[in-house]
């Protein structure tokens, strides 16, 4: 027994001086694997701020994180429709832009300028008021969604070019053998079958619902997955999924890291982003639990600086905000390092500023609505 | 007894566990309607020669036969034999009644129409069918009814009567090891095995056992092999005792016998009290131990042979100090109820004798020995 | 084929009423024998396929690149899993401590008690174990917000965002079915002593509670490390209930600074990065590190106590 | 035992009491009433049977047919958790015979053989499992060739996974509840001349059945209420009540989840009755 709280202690010791930490903190809320160590070095070193982060790996963890008030976040970065229910329940406090000069120097991409006119008419539309969300807000990285496809089944390309959401949603038409895969959120899977209906996808009503349940019924989905789709498209067992153009490039950079070319990679497993498409835009908001709002202002302006952006892009695989920065990763594109000149075919490939097209970020569904879909796609899966 | 045919057989029986001779080369015949005690201290392989007559334990050499036929390779479920165990090994699930049926209810259907008499059951039947058709449900009945029948005998010669509904922790230690014998008894074996079965018994209702053990097998005709490590219980119940020691049987022989002619100093020591003391054998019927000249009956060795003279506490004759062989002095004197323990110095050896007078410690004693109390036995070389 | 001394026949087990099954034996055994080592590879199967992956140079899952061994030291280098391992290592530690050695004295006054009552306590003993982790999770973290919530109110000058959630809970939780496991395994053992025993050791002029100490514990102690053994596994393991239950160390340091450090166990920490990310094969390495740590150990163990038997026999003969 | 000693147990007590009953009676509260968040605002709360309506009247169509989907994810529960307890009850027992038989003396040792797999997370375990029950997987990569069929997704890669994850907890009881019987019943029953099939039926078995029942119910009970296992390995086509109840709390609608989890808490209670009539206090569990 004494050998055992010894081991404690020492355990103790061990931890408390491998985290210790000096100087003020910043807390942050974020995804896994969303920041680059690098930018991380770089922040700390030019503020004397320490950053903890803490993991969480769904909006609705931020949310609980938030109101639990468990911990005092002093910045995190929940998506759009959260971003939405945050304002509305007064969770986050508003951006001192005087203390972000930075806003000034950049543009954001049309694409987001649309995403965020889109947030402010769908809260228009449920609550009657009208929110200016850069107030709170400002973007961290935005993407699309689409559909990772498995490109070793002859003349699934060919066929999803040509006829889009229907190949992947009528599982009768086309290609009937084919498996495919559902992003395991009630939500996602709601909007993307509105999507394909033609819908705005953050409308809501009985029969939307209805029909929603017979398409996802009709796709026979063989999997309902988070992370576990894109690396069975990949591994080819599965033949499409619905994932962000995030999560194929985050397994394409890892391929690229393996050796393998570009071209190696989509002959395997392509993407592909249909029109309409659902986007996300991750944002920087500072809850209002924070006690360290300086610190919180000075990651924001840190972060739109259009090369810490780009470096910030380097390791996470999702679009940038900002056409600055966008340029700046299109300036690699004749890099001798073929990694960074694959990363920025990649960006010029799947995240071309020009590219036109309808985007509908999800907003947050009141609680009834988000009660009624999951029991529906339950229902699906019950009957699957 | 020598002309009967033995029922069990040991022959070059060797059991190793560990390179070590558990059992080593037993040579053993045991007759019908004998109570035979296997006697020794533990560890001595008595247990384990039973196990391997039960079967539980196979022998690494040598043959186990059993109504003259070899039964080395069957399992202990064929063979005719029944155990006692020491720890009784009741069934805990199952009720007294249940226990002691135990054995007759999972008999085959060909065993139980041998065993109660294929032609007594389908008569019974036929009493019953009225009749009609005797049918299998019918005889299976009338099966049934025999063997309650035969528990209710075999508790009642157990003197358990009534207590079949009883569940096996709600009566005693003594009562458990009357089931324990019921269950056995009610199916008839032709040999009995009981490995210490009265160990876990307190005295008064050991001593009532045994006798109760010994009038059962006397009435029933059935074979008992017994183990124990006490040698009064040996004495009192058994026929004939094999006494052994380290896996080697020591002597076999009469309770009588084996007291009174122990074969080397280990059984005399460990049947009873006696005193060995060294002499030397002079010539027919003269023996000397002692500095003394005794005259003996009955025992041959070469002349001037060292021998070991046996002399059981009790066979000392005190007598008047003129009329002694040998005078000792008293060093220590305890009453024990029917006798007193004395023990005596002689030069420096010292004696033990069992006298029906008090002496004081201190006090000098004549002893004479008569010739027929005298044993001999020969020298063992290792010890 | 047996020396024969005799020539008396052989007997068979047809003349006794059996079949004789005997030429199916070694059949039976193999087919048992390789169910059992079937079963067992079963089992472990899952922990192979962790050790290969743990094994493969590329970080796909599906796809074995090549031998390497780069995500052993790799562990080191992964702060958050580092602090997940910590994290988990401390809770279940301190957890298994606390239950084993107050468990212990629980068992023991529970098994004071006259029987029927014991066997109530018992009863609800078990609940903790037997009752759905989710419940027990969601219902636990329900309590502890209360809790929170209240020491809040009665404590206004606490900092803003104190919260009881962190270790405080995670290890309160882990306690609660925890503790259930060394007073089960505990409570058999106890059965087992000698009822004299205490009295014994009292008669001998040893106060009540040294008695417990020196007479006692020692006659448990097979119990008492099943039961802490059960208890840590359970502990490391746990997923759901921590799940619920976790939050941040967070403490003052003297120099006004705050220390702070995430405290999601490892299975929470996993759970949270599968969503939305790859992990790396640095988890697997730690997951395989402490299967072969553990069964080197146990197979240590056992070898020394091989050693220590035999020179006991030997001393005896 | 000294009475004093009983004093030791109350802390453990009043522990049981708080954390047993407390949070059973505010997720019954829950369950029955308009609370919404775990922030409780007891001033306006009032009961409501609205959820067990909601829970009630849940219909969903699939081809013109129409089913609780509830009913069928409790359905489900029950159907996996009864085929994965028969399953590891005949597996797991034999495995705990073969063990006793073995005569290995160590009890400590082989419940860390035995446990060792589940130091290993859980999560990483299923996703092992669902690894290799995939066509293109990390075994195959090596071998060439699969070594379990391609089921990842099916109902048999879900009980084969539950299968190895629970069966530790039918081995344990059932090897202890072995380990207690005495060596000597069976020599009586072979003694009384029974083979040894016949014997282990009715000397060994029963008196082991403690042991079996206790083990079932640690199975079962995980197996009804937990998601993580089939959840994965189904690829999270099959829902059981937990994934239900999962979603519902993952989504902040506790009323609904606090219900089910009511519904659940009957199981269990259930089966706690049923082992305190067979082990009375639990001696065989864990």
């Amino acid at each position: 027994m004494k050998k055992l709280i010894l081991a404690i202690a020492i355990m103790l010791i061990a931890t408390a001086v491998v985290s210790c930490s000096s100087g003020p903190t910043l807390r942050l809320l974020n995804w896994g694997e969303y920041l680059n160590e690098d930018v991380i070095d770089a922040f700390e070193e030019e503020y004397g701020i320490t950053i903890k982060q803490t993991v969480a790996s769904s909006n609705e963890l931020f949310y609980s994180k938030i109101v639990s008030n468990t911990t005092a976040y002093d910045l995190v970065i929940p998506s759009d429709y959260m971003v939405e229910k945050m304002v509305e329940e007064d969770l986050l406090l508003e951006l001192d832009y005087s203390l972000i000069p930075n806003k000034d120097l950049v543009t954001y991409m049309a694409g987001v300028d649309d995403i965020y006119a889109s947030m402010t008419a769908t809260t228009l539309a449920r609550t009657g008021e009208t929110v200016d969300y850069s107030v709170y807000a400002v973007p961290y990285f935005w993407g699309t969604y689409g559909i990772i496809y498995n490109n070793r089944v002859d003349g699934l390309e060919e066929a999803l070019n040509e006829y889009g959401w229907s190949v992947y949603f009528d599982a009768e038409t086309y290609f009937p053998d084919a498996s495919r895969g559902m992003y395991d959120v009630p939500q996602d899977a709601y909007a993307t079958a509105l999507i394909y209906l033609g819908e705005n996808p953050n409308d809501y009503s009985q029969d939307l619902l209805d029909s929603a349940q017979t398409i996802l019924q009709n796709a026979h989905f063989s999997q309902w997955a988070d992370d576990a789709l894109k690396r069975d498209v990949e591994a080819g067992n599965l033949d499409m999924a619905f994932a962000y153009t995030g999560d194929y490039l985050d397994r394409l950079y890892i391929q690229l890291d393996d050796g393998r070319t570009l071209e190696e990679v989509q002959a395997d497993f392509n993407i592909y982003v249909p029109d309409p498409t659902i986007v996300f835009i991750d944002n920087m908001v500072i809850p209002y639990t924070a006690t360290n709002l300086d610190a919180a202002h000075k990651f924001i302006n840190f972060l739109l600086d259009p090369e810490i952006m780009a470096l910030n892009a380097q390791s996470v695989g999702y679009a940038v905000p900002t056409e600055e920065a966008y340029d700046v990763i299109i300036s690699y594109l004749d890099s001798e390092d073929s990694y960074l000149s694959s990363w920025a075919y990649a960006n010029q490939t799947y995240y071309n500023k020009d590219r036109e097209g309808t985007y509908y970020p999800m907003t947050s569904l009141p609680s009834t609505f988000v009660d009624d879909i999951t029991t529906m796609v339950d229902a699906v899966k019950v009957s699957s | 007894m020598a002309t009967k045919k033995p029922l069990i057989e040991l022959i070059h029986v060797t059991k190793t566990y560990d390179e070590e001779h558990v059992v080593n080369d037993v040579n053993l015949a045991i007759y019908p309607n004998e109570f035979v005690t296997l006697l020794g201290p533990s560890g001595c392989g008595k247990t384990t020669t039973l196990r391997m007559i039960a079967g539980f334990v196979q022998p690494d050499d040598g043959e186990i036969i059993i109504n003259g036929k070899l039964f080395n390779n069957l399992p202990p479920y064929a063979r005719p034999i029944h155990t006692v165990f020491q720890r009784y090994a009741l069934f805990p699930h199952l009720d007294v009644f249940d226990n002691v049926a135990f054995g007759l209810n999972n008999r085959s259907w060909d065993y139980l129409l041998n065993f109660f008499g294929e032609e007594k059951v389908t008569a019974e039947a036929k009493e019953l069918a009225n009749g009609k058709d005797v049918s299998k449900r019918l005889i299976h009945k009338v099966i049934s009814k025999k063997i309650e029948s035969s528990v209710k005998e075999a508790l009642a010669l157990v003197k358990l009567s009534g207590y079949e509904n009883r569940r096996i922790d709600q009566i005693s230690g003594g009562q458990q090891q009357r089931v324990a014998l019921a269950r056995a008894l009610v199916n008839k074996p032709q040999i009995l095995l009981l490995d210490e079965p009265l160990a876990a018994l307190d005295l008064k209702l050991r001593q009532n056992m045994q006798y109760e053990l010994k009038e059962m097998q006397r009435e029933l005709g059935i074979t008992f092999v017994f183990v124990t490590h006490d040698q009064e219980e040996a004495m009192t119940m058994s026929d004939r005792i094999v006494v052994m020691k380290d896996g080697l049987i020591q002597q076999i022989g009469t309770p009588k016998s084996i007291y009174n002619e122990p074969i080397n100093r280990y059984v005399a020591q460990f049947i009873g009290e006696s005193n060995i003391i060294p002499g030397t054998y002079i010539k027919k019927d003269l023996v000397n131990f002692l500095g003394v000249d005794f005259a003996c009956m009955g025992y041959t060795f070469d002349k001037g042979e060292s021998v070991d003279v046996v002399i059981r506490p009790e066979d000392f004759d005190v007598v008047e100090l003129d009329k002694a062989k040998l005078i000792g002095k008293v060093t220590f004197s305890l009453f024990k109820g029917v006798h007193n323990e004395l023990e005596v110095e002689i030069g420096d050896t010292t004696l033990l004798l069992h006298t029906y007078e008090s002496y004081e410690i201190g006090q000098s004693i004549g002893i004479s020995i008569d010739p027929y109390e005298i044993h001999m036995m020969k020298v063992e070389v290792n010890e | 084929m047996m020396k024969r001394y005799s020539d008396y026949p052989v007997a068979t087990l047809k003349e006794y009423g059996y079949r004789d099954y005997s030429k199916m034996k070694p059949v039976n055994k193999v087919l048992k024998t390789i169910l059992a080592y079937v079963l067992i590879l079963g089992l472990y199967l899952s922990i192979i396929v962790i050790a290969i992956e743990s094994f493969n140079s590329s970080t796909s899952m599906s796809r074995f690149a090549g031998f390497s061994l780069e995500w052993y030291p790799n562990i080191l280098q992964e702060e958050d899993l580092m602090t997940a391992i910590a994290a988990t290592f401390i809770v279940s530690l301190i957890a298994t401590a606390i239950a084993t050695i107050l468990g212990t004295f629980f068992a023991i006054g529970l098994y004071a008690m006259n029987k029927r009552k014991r066997q109530q306590w018992m009863l609800l003993n078990n609940v903790p174990i037997l009752n759905a982790d989710i419940v027990t999770g969601f219902s636990l973290m329900l309590i502890f917000s209360f809790f929170n919530q209240f020491i809040k109110m009665v404590f206004v000058g606490l900092r803003g965002d104190w919260s009881l959630f962190g270790p405080t809970t995670l290890i309160l939780a882990h306690l609660f079915f925890t503790f259930p496991y060394v007073v089960l395994n505990v409570m058999p053992k106890l059965k087992e002593t000698d009822p004299n025993l205490m009295d014994a050791a009292m008669d001998l002029g040893v106060k009540p509670f040294k008695a417990i100490t020196k007479v006692l514990i020692p006659a448990i102690k097979a119990g008492i490390f099943a039961g802490m053994l059960l208890a840590f596994t359970m502990s490391i393991d746990d997923f759901v209930i921590s799940f619920f239950n976790s939050g941040e160390l967070n403490v003052n340091l003297a120099n006004g600074n705050q220390f702070i450090m995430n405290f999601d166990n490892l299975s929470v920490w996993i759970y949270g990065v599968l969503g939305k990310r790859n992990l790396s094969p640095s988890v697997y390495a730690f997951s395989t590190l402490l299967t072969i740590f553990t069964l080197v150990a146990l197979i240590g163990y056992q070898m020394s106590k091989n050693k220590k038997d035999k020179g006991r026999v030997k001393v005896k003969k | 035992m000294n009475s004093l000693y009983r004093r030791l147990a109350i802390p453990y007590q009043v522990w049981l009491v708080v954390l047993v009953f407390l949070p059973i009676m505010a997720v019954v509260l829950i369950a029955v009433s308009n609370l919404t968040t775990a922030n409780f605002n007891l001033s306006d709360i009032s009961f409501s049977l609205a959820h067990w309506n909601d829970l009630v009247e849940n219909q969903s169509q699939v081809d013109g047919e129409y089913f609780n989907s509830y009913l069928t994810a409790f359905r489900n529960s029950f159907m996996y958790a009864s085929i994965t307890t028969i399953v590891s009850f005949i597996f797991g027992y034999f495995l705990a015979y073969q063990i006793k038989q073995s005569r290995i003396k160590n009890k400590f040792i082989i419940l860390t053989i035995i446990i060792l797999p589940m130091w290993s997370n859980l999560i990483l375990r299923s996703e092992a499992l669902r690894n290799i029950m995939q066509e293109n997987n990390i075994i195959e990569s090596i071998l060439g060739f699969n070594i379990l069929p391609s089921f990842a997704g099916t109902s048999y890669a879900v009980i084969i996974g539950l299968l190895l994850t629970y069966m530790p907890f039918m081995i344990l009881p059932v090897y202890t509840a072995l380990e207690k019987i005495d060596d000597a019943l069976g020599e009586a029953s072979l003694d009384l001349g029974l083979t040894p099939f016949k014997s282990f039926w009715k000397v060994t078995f029963p008196l082991s059945l403690k042991g079996v029942v206790s083990g079932s119910i640690m199975v079962f009970l995980p197996t009804f209420a937990g998601f993580a296992v089939p959840k994965i390995l189904s690829n999270g086509t099959i829902l059981l009540i937990g994934n239900v109840i999962e979603t519902k709390f993952t989504y902040k609608i506790l009323n609904i989840g606090s219900l089910l989890a009511m519904l659940v808490l009957f199981v269990i209670l259930g089966s706690i009755l049923i082992l305190t009539r067979f082990d009375k206090e639990g001696e065989t569990l864990l």
